[in-house]
């Protein structure tokens, strides 16, 4: 036997060993702050108040709300489905399982979009995908779905569509009866966010 | 019937090669521009910390020029900054944080003792920015709360804004149960000139939750 | 070793382990420049795809497998498989040129069965193995080798299952092999 | 810095040639290593040559290890990586049909490419089974598209599952393959001494 073949096991040996040597750091897995700061200055994270309701009257399966207000705020309204995770428990290991389910899209909720923003950025560091926030949080919600503003004449065709879908999705959430009874039918698009940047397909 | 080489020489001379990479790698290294400082429950706390906000009435100073140790960074995109920016602000725009000069400038400025202040088109715009700082340890850097928005509204008189408590972020301006409740007969529409939605001046409404 | 059998000028195959260490870096290459390992029956599903398209458009895209690999843009063809495809012939060629063993076609069989046979088990083999692969997401380099290099489930999974049952039907097919 | 492509560091318009060039160096490894003859491959389950086991574990361990390293230097962000999805169910099923069909074709689809060129009829033989084979499933699809996607555990790693760290598993997997080396190479030479009428 060629005495190579002893220098190759060790040298593998201790490549190998080497990798147990480099592991970073103990604490649970987080983002690069450079990463973090790069995705936290695009604006692909917000949701409209419209895609949420979409989703929500759709049923969509892979929709999980997720309410960071305190639990008083939470008990005295929260949309439908929506799960209570106030900031102050959000590093706890109950609280952590909601997120980064396979096929499952976390909308952040609070009473305005500073908090949940705030949860995002957190759970974006401990490296969470396809986290989302409510732009405008529930102050929002009200103003364009539950009372929404009919629009101007002057305005184009569009704010009349959104508008005739907020009617149908005020009538879903509240079971307010409406002038116009008339279930809207309005596409409003959903975005979906691509897995950024990772390469796709295998063998 | 031995058809393979048998001598592995080649083989020690590519893991050779292999492991001057890796050793090339371990060298060259560069340590990462940013390191997180604060731990996931301190950044939590840390977004409590009202000495980490810049009030909008505190912007008096810096207009007048009068501290001098204040910096004021623009994150929005240099388009909208030359249509219009707070007096002595400075043009950052977010995309341009990723840069290795922006933080070596963020660098200098807190060696020098200056605070920096973040303002965006509202406060939404500067918090992820303003946060992710604070985390690595830029604790001279501060939000400006209610954003450029806000300070359009009340720049007259930002004084008066002490106490105001509409950019105290974080505090619903409905009642949501009574607005959500199911209204029976009557339509919701046909209830007259509802608030508009513009920025509506508000009293003081108890503590607001949390500080910024 | 005896050599009895080998003709001692015959070009040897290099070391396994050279072998083994330079694909090893290729696939870390391949990561490091793709984002994805290598594979190759990717290539052969394209083909698939493609002439089923030719031959029967309406059914290719009616059918909810192929339809995936279908768009108005391209052809099937034009996937990044087909062409490392392409290039597994070429580095093969290029090394049988080298090496000395590109020749006629031949078989390569036991002794204690004839070509035909051999032929025989190859296509029913293949049809197999092209069947697993779409049920295991990609055949030994794309899943075993590519997938368990990148620490996937999947890749460990497919790799077991593949030498796991490879070991516990040989005994069957022996005559097939020595 | 990588993965290049995603990226954007190389332009998605060399992705072919890239393609191309890494294949012809694929193709050249699989061939020089003896890959494009069934009968080296198969001897890895009859105990007489181990050189898929030699190559494929080395292959294994060098890539597992390296990209640890290029993670440590930052040099591979391993959250732009492709993680093939796992599939439980469909993939166990998937490998024991793929094993069944390696011993009887005595090829796998890379080496089969790189066996034709060399002028194996077999080769030949083993891709158009292949290509049938997944013609029959192509066109069989519906019969068992609940089945495809059934057990989906999404794109996990072995850490995202057992929470032992990739170092480990590197550790682990080098290990394991470094005593199979040391061991098969004496298997070998026990089984060799019984085979005589082996030749190539």
């Amino acid at each position: 036997m060629n005495r190579n073949y002893i220098y190759l096991t060790l040298l593998m040996l201790i490549l190998a060993f080497g990798t147990l040597m480099i592991k970073k750091t103990n604490e649970p897995k987080q983002i690069e702050p450079q990463q973090l700061l790069f995705e936290l200055i695009q604006p692909t994270r917000y949701v409209s108040t419209d895609q949420v309701a979409k989703m929500i009257i759709q049923n969509d399966p892979s929709l999980e709300l997720i309410d960071v207000r305190n639990s008083k705020e939470f008990e005295i309204f929260s949309l439908p489905k929506a799960i209570n995770v106030p900031i102050d428990s959000l590093i706890s290991k109950n609280s952590l399982l909601n997120f980064g389910i396979p096929g499952t899209k976390v909308v952040f909720i609070s009473n305005d979009d500073i908090a949940a923003d705030q949860v995002w950025i957190l759970t974006k560091r401990l490296g969470f995908k396809s986290t989302y926030v409510m732009k405008g949080g529930l102050n929002q919600w009200i103003e364009t779905i539950i009372d929404p503003k009919s629009p101007v004449e002057s305005d184009p065709a569009l704010a009349f569509e959104t508008y005739a879908f907020r009617k149908g999705a005020q009538l879903y959430f509240t079971g307010a009866k409406t002038e116009n009874a008339e279930p809207a039918k309005v596409k409003v698009e959903v975005q979906r966010k691509k897995k950024s940047g990772g390469a796709a397909g295998g063998c | 019937m031995e058809i393979h080489e048998s001598n592995p020489w080649k083989t020690l001379l590519a893991l050779s090669v292999f492991v001057v990479i890796l050793i090339v790698g371990f060298f060259t290294m560069r340590t990462p521009l940013l390191t997180y400082k604060l731990d996931m429950k301190q950044s939590i706390e840390e977004m409590k910390n009202t000495d980490a906000c810049f009030y909008p009435w505190q912007l008096n100073g810096v207009i007048t020029n009068e501290t001098k140790n204040i910096v004021l960074f623009d994150l929005r995109n240099n388009f909208v900054f030359g249509q219009g920016h707070i007096p002595g602000a400075e043009n950052l725009s977010a995309q341009d944080l990723t840069k290795e000069e922006s933080i070596e400038r963020l660098e200098d400025l807190k060696n020098g003792n200056f605070i920096v202040v973040l303002y965006g088109e509202d406060q939404l715009q500067a918090n992820g920015p303003w946060m992710l700082f604070r985390q690595v340890g830029f604790d001279n850097v501060k939000v400006l709360l209610g954003g450029y928005q806000y300070y359009l509204l009340h720049k007259d008189n930002l004084l008066a804004t002490k106490t105001d408590s509409i950019f105290q972020k974080g505090v619903p301006k409905y009642n949501f149960a009574e607005m959500a409740a199911p209204k029976n007969g009557a339509s919701v529409n046909s209830t007259p000139a509802k608030k508009t939605v513009e920025v509506t001046r508000r009293k003081k409404s108890g503590g607001a939750a949390g500080g910024c | 070793m005896n050599n009895q059998h080998s003709i001692s000028n015959e070009p040897k195959y290099i070391n396994p382990y050279l072998g083994g260490v330079l694909l090893g870096l290729l696939v870390l290459i391949t990561v490091f420049i793709t984002g994805r390992g290598l594979g190759a029956s990717g290539a052969i599903k394209s083909s698939v795809v493609t002439t089923a398209q030719i031959i029967t458009p309406e059914k290719a895209s009616a059918n909810n497998y192929m339809n995936k690999l279908i768009s108005d843009d391209h052809s099937p063809m034009y996937t990044w498989l087909v062409f490392e495809s392409l290039g597994i012939f070429l580095g093969g060629l290029l090394s049988g040129v080298i090496f000395g063993r590109v020749k006629k076609f031949r078989v390569e069989h036991s002794p204690k069965i004839t070509s035909k046979t051999r032929l025989i088990f190859a296509l029913i083999g293949g049809a197999l193995f092209g069947i697993g692969s779409q049920f295991g997401r990609g055949c030994t380099s794309g899943a075993a080798l590519s997938g368990t290099a990148t620490f996937a489930l999947g890749g460990v999974i497919v790799m077991f299952s593949i030498f796991g049952t490879g070991y516990a039907v040989a005994y069957l097919f022996r005559k097939l092999w020595i | 810095m990588g993965p290049l492509i995603p990226n954007g560091i190389i332009s998605g318009n060399w992705d072919f040639v890239i393609a191309i060039l890494l294949g012809i160096a694929f193709g050249f490894i699989l061939e020089a290593s003896g890959f494009s003859s069934s009968r080296n491959i198969t001897g890895v389950f009859y105990g007489y040559n181990f050189v898929v086991l030699r190559v494929f574990f080395t292959a294994v361990i060098v890539a597992m290890v390296g990209v640890l390293y290029f993670d440590y230097f930052g040099w591979l962000d391993l959250s732009k990586i492709f993680i093939l999805p796992t599939f439980l169910t469909p993939m166990i099923l998937g490998g024991v049909i793929m094993g069944v069909g390696f011993i009887l074709g005595g090829f796998c689809p890379g080496t089969s490419f790189a066996a034709i060129a060399i002028g194996k009829l077999d080769a030949v033989f083993f891709t158009i089974g292949l290509y049938g084979g997944i013609y029959l499933f192509s066109i069989a699809f519906p019969l068992f598209a609940n089945f495809y996607d059934s057990g989906n555990l999404g794109n996990v790693t072995l850490t995202d599952i057992t929470g032992i760290s990739t170092s480990w598993f590197a550790m682990g997997f080098t290990v394991i393959a470094l005593a199979a080396f040391w061991g098969t190479s004496i298997i070998e030479k026990r089984v060799r001494k019984n085979i005589t009428e082996y030749k190539f």
